[in-house]
């Protein structure tokens, strides 16, 4: 008898299917994706180390980003720079200033911007989107009325190079950081809006929609507790992306000249546009700040084609 | 010998840090000249696998195939890609199961006829056109000059799927495999492609392999049949003789799962419970065994083999074959009172372990009634 | 189609007309204003005052705005105030070279994109593939004026393979036809001006062409990982088609359809970028010249361009989308 | 009384095109005047080909999409015309079943949250431990198990989901379901068992259904009265059995021929009215009759030019067929080149005796099918 | 080099880097150093400065002279001169100039127009609005064909200097004539010069070199060797002004062979130049770069205790020694040492953070907190990176106590605006003379109250004013040295330094003699 319950046993086991998770919604699902992405997990990595770099970056910088270490040594008419040493690991830069510090400085500044950019965009995009787009999936004249016009803004913005739409803005602000994150969230604004709404369209016309509508759930909330949740995924997605293009993009302002010129808040931009100047006798000037917007854009970058991997439904099991 | 032997076919599916899915485990069947033969089975069980083995088309990477699949002497999965290519269209057709996405959506119907014509039959231009043309009328498709300029989009249903056996039967294949043709299409266009499926194996001999879950499909149209579950041939038999007296309990129960336009009203169905994903390793026993109102232990001890204890050439794999006697009465001699279904599929569902209805079922006495009436048709037949 | 067209380009009003507004209230908004821009270290607020009555900027606002708008309708954008030329003909001048060098780094973009991802596709998770994706990962990362500097700095400069800015060497006396170099030389029969002309394209292009062709490589490569699943491509191989006809005809048609949206969608982009590389290599085109009006504060020229290049930019699309209503025939219909 | 009655249905949807601002240029008329009944504790099923406007009438009685003209009268009150706060409270009573079941649920929700969705938009139930209470309760009855509570769509089978979307109906205790399309994204045996359920549940609930379904065996099956759509209107509408046994309409007669039955005996020995062509354009409807284009019976009159009226030719047999007496009595033969009658086509020789007799009652009804069918195509 | 390169070198064809383009190709109507490089190579005045110096010598008046009250100026001028048109130089073709300046009308009375002439000459004929100055300029006569008189109403300070000027440069009557009618505005309510300054070959000067081609989509202007030229003839055949906007680019093109020489080097890239074997020679020094104060932004400034420790407080050589190209010297009053007038006898405060220290704590304003502006994107030939210079001069204030807070602008307009309405406590400025005379230094910044400085002492007013109106030129040269001195005692700002506005050249060619003015003359290049 006993080899027969074993059996029975064994049957009951096997045929208690393998699911052994309850309850893994899909956010939990694209998290475990994301924790098995290779992509991710070097993003992650990028990304965790500029993020600690950025918070204690200022405190342990070993000088201020402004102070002239000057003892005659640096003299930017004769090309004279002080390369890396024991006491300033990067070199001193065309001012003197320890590049190290400045790096580690910038790193605070260059987070910020990209984070405070993508902020801006996002959630300004996002609330015009999702008003857009909820005004859409509640149907009625006066939503699509509203959808037009808001989707007319937003294709003037989009049809602008969004460098040429930062500078505009920057004219008008004048120079300064805040500048430089508002000119930079600004040109995402659309990005955003346009993606929610797209997405909530789609989802608007999905079959749990019309379920909820047919178990009698209020509108507002088949709108903002059934579409929204739903639609949130590639506006996230894109958020990372964003940090991405906002850092390479204030670089580009700073380019042109509309970066943060405060030399107290070195910026890797700045730096990068200013070095490139004596690029022939100090390389490393421009290279170090380089390197830090490309490994850092690519940073977020990793993480949001992985996310956009881990999110995307098509490849859900 | 046959036209199309099949023999142990596996393909299994391999993908780093997954388990190895075997999607087909050991499945053979011949196809014979002239000769339609069927292949049904629930979603999953390795239908469409099998078929893309056969035609080669399964991806390169991440799939590993065994077994021979003779095609007129040659072994269809060891031939080098060109022969294949070759063969493919020629030789070996194939037709599936969405005519609009197998149709290629930015390329004119005439150009997708033709390229066929031209790889095969080396007709080129005006010639290939005209062929086209004359492909198109054959499976009845009106004004085929106009249809030849036209995209897919701008086709019905049933037209893109006539397109596809047009461009299927383009070079008189001897063997066409149909991969689920009509599962996409309403009755009344089912019944028209079937048709002219028919119509093409009666002229031409062609040998066809059918595919399909519609067990009505199936009795309509096949000479010999196979009923696939979980990557095995589970029952094998002439049309006739699988319908009357269906004798594995999976086939048995899907016979009794069909709600009959012919049957008198009012009866409830029979399903079988639970679902394909509810199976166990054909390694450890019988996958159907979880779902098996016969199961005994007998089941889990190691692959059952195919056997015929109804008839010579009707090949069944169970130790406990359903062997009762005229097929509408078996089928409901078989199957559990209805009030049990629900906590029986529960038990299927996930609450296995405590879901003790299989086992309890697994009524010895029963089982030797079932036998008995089994040994005694089976005297009785012979 | 007609009606496409006709569809589209009645709706760039609403969109110029509110681009207008936009455009307007930045130059009200702006600090200083147009008539300080024009005047030196030692002018005098009379000076301005005088200016600013001859730009008009002492009367009411809506007047000046329908002043404003007049002058756009008639494609009369105003006077820079750097050059004091009117910026239309600033403005065509530069904008040949502005599209010749977006078409060339568009034609690398998609010569080398659409190859490089169609194969990375195809040997999936080969080194081919890993360097694919991650050089295109990285093309994105890198801003464009330091990969444009980078190459002068190797490339003109150390190396001298090519020249380091303009469009063409001094002394070149070639015949301007189109305005665009190249071709120029080539209707002229100046093949030496046309070859001088590419050569200065050359890294400008390359420079302006890394996040195109960056997008294109990634888009291609999924597009046609995308195609290869789909069963009219498992159709074509079950007709025993030659591996030509299945790619060409099958896969990459398919697969170049996502990717011809998103060329239309990159245009915006290379502006932004021509802005940046245009300015590294002294390219005569529109980027440097806004890039000069920014530093200048050049407004009449900015707000010129930019009604410009939305305009541009709509037709740039509409374009695009008829050339994917002439590859993807379901879209016709419209 | 008829629980649910439709008068004069009509369902268009506007087809919108335009250079700036989009005008209406015409309309797709998925639904063109329907009008039936549906008793109370019964089950209405439709039939009809893909794109005949079975789903749009379905979503038309709960209002999911605008009626266009006439009237959904439910227990006395017409939903049509009814304003959208009290649609949406009248919602309670019916409840939909739909056809995809992952699509239809929100991949975010869990089980929960999906089934108690619906009564907290009703107010049933004082709290959530009441209204989980109440969700165990249906989660048995429909056979998922107790621990689905916390769990995602996605994590079940597709049978499963499918009771849960029928579960998220029967929580707010309905009195009509519509269920569109109910069973057909799944596998035979599930199939099986979601009809299964559903008929039992009916029984022990006393619901009514209306059944939605492309095919007509399960429709046949589940249903006590059937109605035939084509192109948005009713074609025919019978009892279940007498439909079956005496189809009057042309469309239904070709339907009923084209369905196979898994028994080789019928297969062979049937003959199948083949109907030519597709299914016109809803936007583009034929004028007169809507079949007449594919009717192997049309007629020089009438056919072409006059819309045939439902007509009820006793028993609750309803015809919208102009000439549905005279194909009965095989005085209107139908004309070949309209149309294909084939016969089974299989030449395998018949089984000997006996093998007749397994097909039972069934065969009998068949045959006598067949022989009509064969006379009519004399 | 390039093969590129080589190629123009071989066609004797010298391409000169420009950083920015010509405003028009009429000298008259600019007032800015592109547009004048240009032209000057095409045109002469009356009157040119020395080859490298600063020293008036004779331009197309062999030589001149004005009668002793200063307004009656008599030129005696060259012989056999031809316009590039053919025409022949008269005393009449003079005339017709000045005339046809003085006779301008509408848009050419704007200041942005027809600036120079409005600096030394004041206002026009008929003058059409209220603020344009009253006219100085009083009439010219042909005495016979080569003697020219022009005279004005008051002596001025701007003359004889002001007829070096080459926006004051002579053309041929016949283009004067040709081109007349033609508007200077267009129908764009904006500025827009004329349209036969915009293309080559319509005005017709007496230079050594021919403007034939402006391409302006390729940015650049063309010169050709005038072989009728009545001095030496040009050392090239074609001379090319090509815009190269960006610092950087311009080194670049020179490094790779693509440019022959470009101006506005930046000092970071002189040593890098000439280590690589360019010429990069060093021009005399004649401007001026400083910080100004404005007092009435900051009450703090107004005591002379504070404006004095901000002097002190300011490492002046620092600034020189490591940011300026080499000739750079620290300043010590508003001027050049190469103008007349400047004085060695001002008050000198030498570098001292200690001293600073002890000024603010005696003025009691140890916790002075000022604004400091500064440009950015910009570089003068006075301050090569502003905003650099800014940071160590906001270091050095630091060092001394002051609190910094920076206010960094866009060159145009913010920046000018700001520092015109004295709206920043600290600011940089500069500039560069014109010509040799103390006025075009200090004559604009103290010669009365000025918004940009926001004080009024009589004391510093007086002893400019005095000196402006004094005719004879030595008088005034010891007036304006007096002038400098009790400016640098009130010291109103801080002079930082002069600084040479380096200059590059290829390695093969001969370069000109540099000029302090940046008047280079090209026809003096030729290749080795
Ligand atoms: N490319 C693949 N990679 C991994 N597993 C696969 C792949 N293709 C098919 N399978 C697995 O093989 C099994 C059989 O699939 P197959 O497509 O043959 O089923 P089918 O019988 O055709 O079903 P249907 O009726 O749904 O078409 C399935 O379990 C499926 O998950
Ligand atoms: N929202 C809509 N806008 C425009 N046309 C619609 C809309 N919904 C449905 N239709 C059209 O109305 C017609 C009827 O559609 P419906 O979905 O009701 O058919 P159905 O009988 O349910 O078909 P199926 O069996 O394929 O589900 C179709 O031609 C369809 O294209
Ligand atoms: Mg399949
Ligand atoms: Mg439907
Ligand atoms: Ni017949």
């Amino acid at each position: 008898m006993s080899t027969k319950t074993d059996k029975i046993d064994r049957l009951a086991e096997l045929t208690a299917s393998t699911e052994t998770s309850t309850g893994a919604s899909l956010w939990v699902e694209a998290w475990r994706r994301l924790k098995g992405s290779k992509m991710a997990v070097i993003g992650a990595c990028i990304i965790g180390a500029f993020v600690v770099v950025a918070i204690v970056g200022p405190w342990v910088a070993p000088y201020s980003p402004t102070a002239q270490l000057w003892r005659g040594e640096v003299f930017t008419n004769q090309n004279i720079f002080v390369g890396p040493r024991a006491e300033n690991w990067l070199g001193l830069d065309h001012l003197a200033r320890d590049e190290f510090s400045r790096m580690l400085v910038g790193a605070r500044q260059t987070l910020l911007v990209g984070i405070v950019a993508t902020l801006l965009g996002f959630t300004i995009g996002a609330l015009i989107g999702g008003a857009s787009g909820a005004a859409l999936v509640l149907g009625g004249k006066v939503g699509r009325r509203i959808d037009t016009v808001v989707m007319r803004v937003i294709d003037i913005m989009l049809a602008l190079p969004s460098l040429l739409l930062a500078v505009s803005i920057a004219a008008v602000l004048g120079q300064s950081l805040t500048t430089v994150m508002i000119a930079v969230g600004v040109v995402q604004i659309p990005v955003f809006a346009r993606l929610l709404r797209g997405a909530m369209l789609a989802q608007g016309g999905s079959d749990y929609v019309l379920a909820a509508r047919a178990l009698g759930v209020r509108k507002r909330r088949i709108a903002l507790g059934h579409v929204l949740p739903n639609s949130l995924s590639p506006v996230i997605v894109q958020a990372t992306l964003s940090l991405a293009t906002a850092i390479i993009e204030a670089a580009a302002l700073s380019y042109l000249g509309l970066g943060n010129p405060d030399a107290a808040e070195p910026e890797w931009g700045v730096m990068l546009a200013q070095a490139q100047d004596y690029f022939d006798s100090a390389p490393m000037l421009a290279i170090y700040p380089a390197l830090g917007i490309i490994v850092t854009a690519l940073g977020f970058t990793l993480l949001g084609e992985a996310m956009r991997e881990a999110l995307d439904p098509k490849l859900r099991s | 010998m046959a036209l199309l032997s099949v023999d142990e076919l596996t393909v299994t599916f391999t993908q780093r840090g997954r388990r190895d899915v075997k999607a087909v485990s050991g499945v053979s069947f011949d196809v014979d000249q002239g000769q339609v033969v069927g292949l049904v089975g629930e979603s999953g069980c390795g239908k469409s696998v099998t078929s893309l083995a056969l035609m080669g088309l399964l991806p390169s990477r991440g799939v590993k195939v065994g077994g021979r699949a003779d095609f007129d002497g040659t072994d269809l999965l060891t031939l080098s890609g060109r022969r294949m290519r070759d063969l493919r269209g020629s030789q070996l057709a194939m037709i599936f199961q969405d005519p609009l996405s197998s149709l290629n959506p930015v390329v004119p119907i005439g150009v997708q006829v033709t390229e066929i014509l031209t790889r095969h039959r080396r007709l080129k231009g005006e010639a290939a056109r005209k062929e086209a043309a004359s492909l198109l009328d054959r499976v009845g498709i009106p004004d085929p000059d106009r249809r030849l300029k036209e995209y897919p989009h701008q086709l019905s249903g049933g037209m893109r799927q006539r397109a596809l056996i047009a461009m299927a039967v383009a070079c008189a294949p001897r063997l066409l495999i149909a991969d689920e043709p009509t599962t996409a299409l309403d009755v009344t266009i089912q019944a028209q492609i079937l048709e002219l499926l028919k119509e093409l194996v009666d002229q031409e001999g062609t040998a066809l392999l059918m595919i399909t879950h519609d067990l009505g499909v199936v009795a309509g149209l096949c000479d010999q049949v196979n009923v696939l579950y979980a990557g095995k041939v589970v029952e094998s038999a002439a049309r006739r003789e699988l319908f009357e007296a269906p004798t594995h309990p999976y086939a048995n129960g899907l016979l009794g799962s069909i709600p009959r336009l012919d049957a008198p009203r009012g009866e409830p169905l029979r399903p079988v419970r639970g679902s394909i994903n509810d199976t166990i390793a054909w390694e450890d026993g019988c996958a159907f065994a979880p779902r098996c109102d016969h199961y005994t232990l007998e089941c889990l001890q190691g692959t059952p083999v195919l056997g015929e204890p109804r008839k010579p050439g009707h090949q069944v794999r169970c130790v406990n074959p359903v062997l009762s006697g005229g097929a509408a009465e078996l089928r409901r001699s078989v199957l559990p009172e209805p009030d049990e279904v629900p906590g029986a599929d529960a038990a299927a569902d996930g609450t296995g372990p405590e879901g003790d209805g299989p086992v309890e079922k697994a009524d010895p006495a029963e089982k030797d009634a079932v036998e008995t009436a089994g040994t005694a048709e089976k005297e009785a037949g012979a | 189609m007609l009606r496409l067209v006709v569809r589209r380009l009645l709706q760039l009003i609403p969109t110029l007309l509110g681009l207008s507004v936009l455009l307007f209230i930045w130059l009200n908004r702006l600090p200083g204003g147009p008539a300080a821009a024009m005047l030196g270290e030692r002018a005098t607020a009379a000076d301005k005052a005088r200016i600013e009555a001859a730009l008009g900027l002492d009367q009411p606002v809506w007047i000046q705005y329908g002043r404003f708008l007049k002058r756009l309708s008639e494609l009369n954008l105003g006077v820079s105030t750097q050059t004091g030329q009117p910026v239309w003909d600033e403005f065509t001048r530069a904008f040949p070279a502005t599209v010749e060098l977006g078409i060339s780094a568009m034609i690398i973009a998609i010569a080398v994109g659409v190859p490089l991802g169609y194969f990375a596709a195809r040997r999936r998770g080969s080194w081919l593939d890993v360097t694919a994706v991650s050089g295109s990962l990285v093309g994105i990362c890198i801003p464009v004026f330091f990969l444009a500097f980078l190459l002068k700095a190797v490339f003109a400069v150390q190396l001298g393979w090519f020249p380091s800015f303009g469009r063409q060497t001094t002394g070149i006396d070639a015949t301007e036809v189109t305005g665009f170099y190249v071709l120029d030389g080539i209707l002229t029969g100046e093949f030496d001006a046309a070859w001088d002309a590419a050569m200065h394209l050359v890294l400008p292009a390359l420079a302006l062409s890394s996040i195109p062709l960056a997008i294109i490589t990634r888009m291609t490569r999924a597009s046609v990982l995308e195609v290869l699943g789909e069963d009219y491509v498992r159709t074509a191989e079950s007709k025993g088609l030659s591996r030509q006809v299945v790619r060409g005809r099958h896969v990459l048609r398919n697969a170049l359809l996502p990717v011809v949206t998103a060329i239309g969608l990159l245009t915006g982009g290379l502006l932004s970028g021509a802005v940046l590389t245009e300015s590294v290599f002294a390219f005569g085109g529109i980027g440097s010249f806004i890039k000069t009006a920014i530093d200048e504060r050049d407004y009449p020229v900015l707000v010129g361009f930019i009604m410009f290049i939305a305009a541009a930019y709509v037709v740039i699309n509409l374009l695009v989308d008829l050339a994917y209503s002439l590859i993807d025939p379901r879209v016709r219909v419209h | 009384m008829s629980l649910l009655q439709l008068n004069g249905v009509k369902v268009h949807f506007p087809v919108r095109r335009g250079i700036l601002f989009d005008r209406t240029v015409g309309h797709v008329y998925a639904v063109d005047g329907v009008s039936l009944s549906v008793e109370p504790g019964q089950t209405y099923g439709l039939v009809g080909e893909s794109g005949c406007g079975k789903t749009t009438l379905g979503r038309a009685v709960l209002r999911l999409v605008d009626v266009t003209d006439g009237e959904v009268v439910f227990d006395g009150t017409d939903l049509a015309k009814l304003p959208d706060e009290e649609m949406r409270r009248f919602r309670r009573r019916l409840q939909m079943v739909f056809q995809d079941p992952l699509g239809s649920l929100n991949p975010r929700q869990n089980i929960e949250s999906i089934l108690s969705e619906g009564m907290e938009a009703h107010g049933i139930g004082a709290n959530q431990a009441e209204r989980r209470e109440r969700i165990r309760g249906i989660l048995a009855r429909v056979g998922l198990p107790a621990n689905a509570l916390s769990r995602y769509p996605h994590e079940f089978s597709g049978g499963q989901r499918q009771r849960i979307g029928i579960a998220r109906a029967l929580v707010l205790e309905p009195d009509v379901i519509i269920c569109d399309e109910p069973v057909s994204a799944l596998d035979v045996s599930i199939q099986a068992q979601v009809i299964n359920l559903l008929e039992e549940l009916q029984q022990e609930m006393g619901l009514t259904y209306v059944v939605i379904a492309h095919d007509l065996a399960v429709v046949r099956h589940i249903s006590d009265v059937v109605g035939v759509m084509y192109l948005g209107s009713l074609v025919e509408e019978a009892p279940s059995d007498t439909l079956y046994a005496e189809p009057r309409h042309p469309y239904t007669r070709a339907l009923m021929s084209a369905v196979p039955v898994p028994d080789p005996e019928v297969e062979d020995n049937r003959e199948r009215i083949l109907l030519t062509g597709d299914l016109p354009s809803p936007a583009n409807p034929p004028a007169g009759c809507r079949f007449h284009t594919r009717c192997p019976w049309k007629q020089e009159t009438r056919c072409a030019t006059d819309r045939p009226e439902l007509r009820d030719l006793g028993g609750g047999h309803r015809v919208a067929c102009h000439w549905a007496e005279e194909i009965a009595d095989g005085r209107i033969s139908p004309t070949h080149n309209a149309a294909q009658v084939v016969h089974g086509g299989h030449t395998e020789p018949a089984e000997p005796a006996g093998s007749a007799e397994s097909t039972g009652a069934a065969a009998a009804v068949n045959t006598g099918k067949t022989e009509k069918a064969a006379t009519a195509a004399e | 080099a390039s093969e590129r390169g080589e190629k123009s070198e071989g066609g004797d064809t010298f391409v000169f880097g420009a950083a920015g383009d010509p405003g028009s190709l009429d000298p008259a109507l600019a007032s800015d150093g592109e547009t004048f490089r240009v032209t000057r190579q095409a045109f002469e005045a009356l009157i040119e400065h020395e080859p490298g110096g600063t020293d008036l010598v004779g331009g197309l008046a062999k030589s001149w002279e004005a009668d002793e009250s200063g307004t009656e100026w008599t030129f005696k001028l060259q012989e056999g001169v031809k316009f590039h048109d053919g025409e022949k130089l008269t005393a009449e073709a003079v005339c017709k100039n000045y005339d046809h300046w003085f006779n301008w009308t509408g848009t050419y009375q704007n200041s942005a127009v027809s600036y120079y002439w409005q600096t030394v000459f004041g206002g026009f004929a008929k003058n059409e609005d209220k603020d344009t100055p009253k006219a100085n300029y009083k009439g010219c006569e042909a005495k016979d064909e080569h003697t020219a008189v022009i005279s004005v109403h008051e002596p001025s300070a701007n003359l004889p200097g002001g007829f070096s000027l080459q926006a004051l440069a002579i053309h041929s009557p016949k283009a004067i004539d040709k081109y007349k009618e033609q508007e200077a505005t267009g129908e764009n309510d904006a500025i827009s010069y004329p349209k036969y300054s915009q293309e080559a070959g319509t005005v017709a000067g007496t230079g050594p070199f021919r403007i034939t081609e402006w391409d302006k989509g390729n940015k650049e202007v063309t010169l050709e060797r005038f072989d009728d030229y009545w001095g030496e003839k040009a050392g090239v055949e074609k001379l090319v002004f090509r815009t190269i906007a960006e610092e950087s680019a311009r080194r670049q093109a020179l490094q790779a062979g693509n440019i022959h020489g470009y101006d506005l080097v930046a000092p970071s890239d002189v040593k890098t130049l000439e280590k690589e074997g360019f010429q990069v020679p060093v021009r005399g020094v004649f401007n001026i770069f400083y910080v100004g104060f404005s007092q009435e932004a900051n009450k703090a400034l107004e005591k002379k205790d504070v404006r004095q420790a901000l002097t002190h407080a300011i490492d002046r050589e620092n600034v020189v020694k490591t940011q300026l190209p080499e000739g750079g010297v620290a300043a010590t009053q508003f001027m050049p040492d190469t103008v007349d007038g400047y004085s060695k006898d001002v008050a000198t405060y030498e570098f001292s953070t200690d001293k600073a220290k002890e000024l603010l704590k005696k003025a009691g304003e140890e916790k002075l907190k000022v604004t400091f502006c500064y440009p950015t994107e910009v570089t003068r030939p006075y301050m090569p990176a502003p905003a650099d210079m800014y940071e160590l001069m906001k270091s050095d204030l630091e060092k001394a106590g002051v609190n910094v807070e920076p206010k960094p602008m866009k060159w145009a307009p913010d920046y000018l605006d700001a520092t015109e309405a004295g709206s920043c406590d600290l600011h940089l400025l500069g500039w560069t003379g014109d010509f040799n005379d103390a006025y075009n230094f200090i004559g604009t910044w103290f010669s009365g109250y000025d918004k940009q400085w926001g004080f009024r002492d009589d004391k510093v007013f007086d002893a400019v004013k005095k000196a402006e109106a004094e005719p004879d030129v030595a008088k005034r040269v010891e007036l304006y040295k007096k002038a400098n001195e009790v400016i640098m005692d009130y010291i109103p700002g801080v002079p930082v330094s002069s600084s040479p506005p380096s200059i590059a050249f290829a390695k093969d060619v001969n370069p000109p003699k540099v000029s302090p003015l940046t008047q280079e003359n090209f026809a003096e290049v030729s290749f080795k």
